[in-house]
Formats: C-alpha cells, structure tokens, sequence
C-alpha cells in the first residue's frame, strides 16, 4: 500500500489530503498520468514528486511502502 | 536544540538568533521575510502558509549543510512559518552567523533563495475579490523531469 | 522612537526590528555585530567601544538618509553599543525594510560599510598580554585634507 | 573660547577628554600642527576634523565658540 499525499491546488482539486492506493511497480510518470486524468489535476507539468520525502525523477519505479507526494511550485519565504 | 523548524506559532525572533551565537563569530545576519499589503498594486488581506512538514525540514537542513560546506565557519538556523498570517506578521526567519561579515550576507541571501526554489511550502493568497495559491513568483518554471533540473538544486 | 542610537545598555535586537516593521515591506534583514574571540589568531578578552556621542548620531542618521534616498521604500534603524563588551556580545544591531528582499540585503550591506566609513566609535582591544585602540582596519588609510575625501564620503 | 575633544589613542596621549582654549581666528591644520607638537601626537596624517559634529578640512578657519573634534580612524561596527 501506498500513501499520496497533495499539497495547494492538487489538494484542492483532488478534495483530499492523501489518498491509500497500492502504486508499487509504477513509475512516478505512470501515476502522475493516471492521478491527472482522475481528478482533472492542473499545469502537472510544473509539479515535482517526492518520494519518501526526497525529489523523484519521472522514471523513478514506486515501491510498497513508499510515501508519494506531489509538489506544485514553492511559494515559502 | 532545532535549527530547522516549521512553526505553527508565531516565531520568536531572538531565539532563532540565539541558535547560532558562536564565540568565533563576528558578525550574524538575519533575513525575516513579511507579509505585504500590497503585491502589484493587488491588497493582501492576509495569507496561508501550508507545508509538507517532514520535507520541509529536510530540505532546511540540506540548505544549511550547503551553506556550511560554501561558507567556512558559518552556523545557520531558519524557522518558517505556516497557518493563517496578517500583514506585517513573520513568515520565516533565516540566522547566519559567521566569522567574517561579507560571507554573512551572501550566505543569508543564498538560504532565501533556495527556500524558494526547494522547500515545500506553498501560500494562498486572500484578497478581497478571491484567493488563490501562488506558485513560482512568475508561474514560468516547469519540471518536464518530474523533479528540480541541476540548474535549480545547485545555485 | 528614535530610529538611530548610542546605548549604553545591552540593545535588544527586537526593539530595533521592530522600529522598521511596515505595512509595505515584504522583508527585513538585520546585521548584528559580535565581539570574536579571534582575530587573526589573537585572542581578545574584551572590548571598550567608545563614541563622540552627539556626532555618531548625526552620522548614523546620514546614512539612514542616503539608504532611504538610494532605495526607494526602505526604512531603517541602527544602535551603536559603547561601553565595556565581552565576547558574542552585541556592539551595533542595523534593521532595514524593503519592499523587496534583494533591496533589504544590499541596503544593509551599505549601511555597516558607511559605519566603519564616517562614524566617530572606536574600539579598544584588550588581549591577554596587552590593549590598543584599533584604528581602521589595515592602518594603511590617511587623511591628507583632514577630512575624509570624496571616495570616502559617497561609496 | 573652544572646546577642543580628543577621543580613543588621542584621548590617551593628551591626557584629557577636552581642552579649552581660545583658538578662533587659527586653521584646523594650525591647530593640529600645535597640539601636535605640544602633545607629541602620533599619526596626524591620519586624523580626522570635526568642527560643531560635521567633518571640516584642514583649511578651515575655527571661529569663536566652535566645538572641535580629533577623529582618529573609526573602528565601530
């Protein structure tokens, strides 16, 4: 099982803080795609994932257990 | 002590100094980042600051190291904000204290900006006639790899 | 509230933020000077600061003048300390507000190159094997017109 | 009369914080070049004029009731 979490506008379009889905074996890619048709998620190609709270690439394999989180643009300071 | 915090509280500026008072230092900066009534001419009524708490702090603590390694001698301390902030009200505090006073700027100017490029943070913006989260200062940068190119994770 | 000050007393560092927070600046730096223990490998034990009082205030307000007039916006506050001061102890706190962040560094950066430029403090070092006032830092600059010149007086 | 303030090493030398004696009429760098003398004062050339709290050159002319300061090198900050 895994746990995506949503930050700023995906959350808000999402409707949810995190959602319990089992990822593992997708790429980070295949998620995002997925998510994005689902839930109609906007600009993805701004957003940056991590992956058990470090930066992913695109190509990176999820694996069972892994924390997700997707990263719209910063805006802190 | 913490160096690196994410604060629901508003953030006491004197202690964030204190964390990095060294006998070897001779000068400290700090950078204390405002809430501004007026952005383009637009009027904040006031902001929320949100973050990926756990992330957040990791990526604080990977800046720090950064500064460290590039600014021999130098000790840094940040603490940010997040929850709902009124004009004037503090959002984050940057300490850096070095030996030497050149160095204390640059490397206080340096934490700033990659807070701003790798912190997960995020702020909406309420304004009389809506709100609404704001991205990159100028909603121009992409990630076509999925995560920050080179370019943005080494200055 | 006066913006530009020689205190006697410890300065609390708060109290001179505090004095340039405004509803348009999005960002405030301070510098905060610290009495090193080291210099170039000598060990200070402590410090007297000593000021010809009613001309470093003028001075220091000079400065604020010229900060305020080359960035637009800016609000600024400094307190000199003289007295007898030990080591991390605070000699001089500068606070500035800009609109903009890059403005806030540069603008503060200015203002402690000016201190160290046209405001009558000394420092007296005592080290363990004896003291000495220290005149500006590579004792190389001289006056040869009594005052200082034109490269001295604007940056 | 004028008060005459020395500060830091100067102070030091001369023994007194201030000094008062008629000087008016005379120019800064003939009263530097005195008290230099009379004093034994290191490093003139290095000195700084402070005639009523504002930098005056080495020519100006002192006038009665003029506050004058000895600056040596300032190290605050």
């Amino acid at each position: 099982m895994n746990k995506i979490l949503f930050f700023a506008h995906l959350r808000d379009a999402v409707g949810e803080e995190f959602l319990r889905l089992d990822v593992s074996g997708k790429t980070v890619a295949e998620l995002k795609a997925e998510l994005s048709e689902k839930y109609d998620l906007p600009r993805m190609e701004t957003v940056m994932t991590a992956i058990n709270e470090e930066f992913a690439s695109n190509d990176e394999v999820i694996q069972e257990g892994d924390e997700i989180a997707f990263i719209p643009p910063v805006s802190g300071g | 002590m913490k160096l690196y915090e994410i604060s629901k509280e508003p953030i006491n500026i004197q202690d964030v100094i204190d964390k990095v008072v060294q006998r070897e230092a001779g000068a400290i900066t700090t950078f204390i980042g405002t809430v501004r009534e007026l952005t383009y001419g637009k009027k904040t009524l006031f902001l929320i600051y949100d973050a990926y708490e756990a992330m957040a702090v990791k990526k604080l603590e990977q800046i720090g190291r950064e500064i460290e390694e590039r600014w021999a001698g130098s000790q840094v301390a940040i603490t940010h904000r997040v929850g709902r902030l009124d004009i004037t009200d503090v959002a984050v505090v940057i300490a850096v204290s070095t030996p030497h006073r050149a160095d204390a700027y640059e490397a206080n100017r340096y934490a700033i900006e990659r807070i701003k490029e790798i912190v997960p943070i995020w702020k909406k913006e309420h304004w009389e006639d809506g709100e609404e989260w704001v991205g990159n200062q100028l909603e121009t940068k992409a990630y076509p790899s999925g995560k920050p190119e080179e370019g943005d994770l080494s200055e």
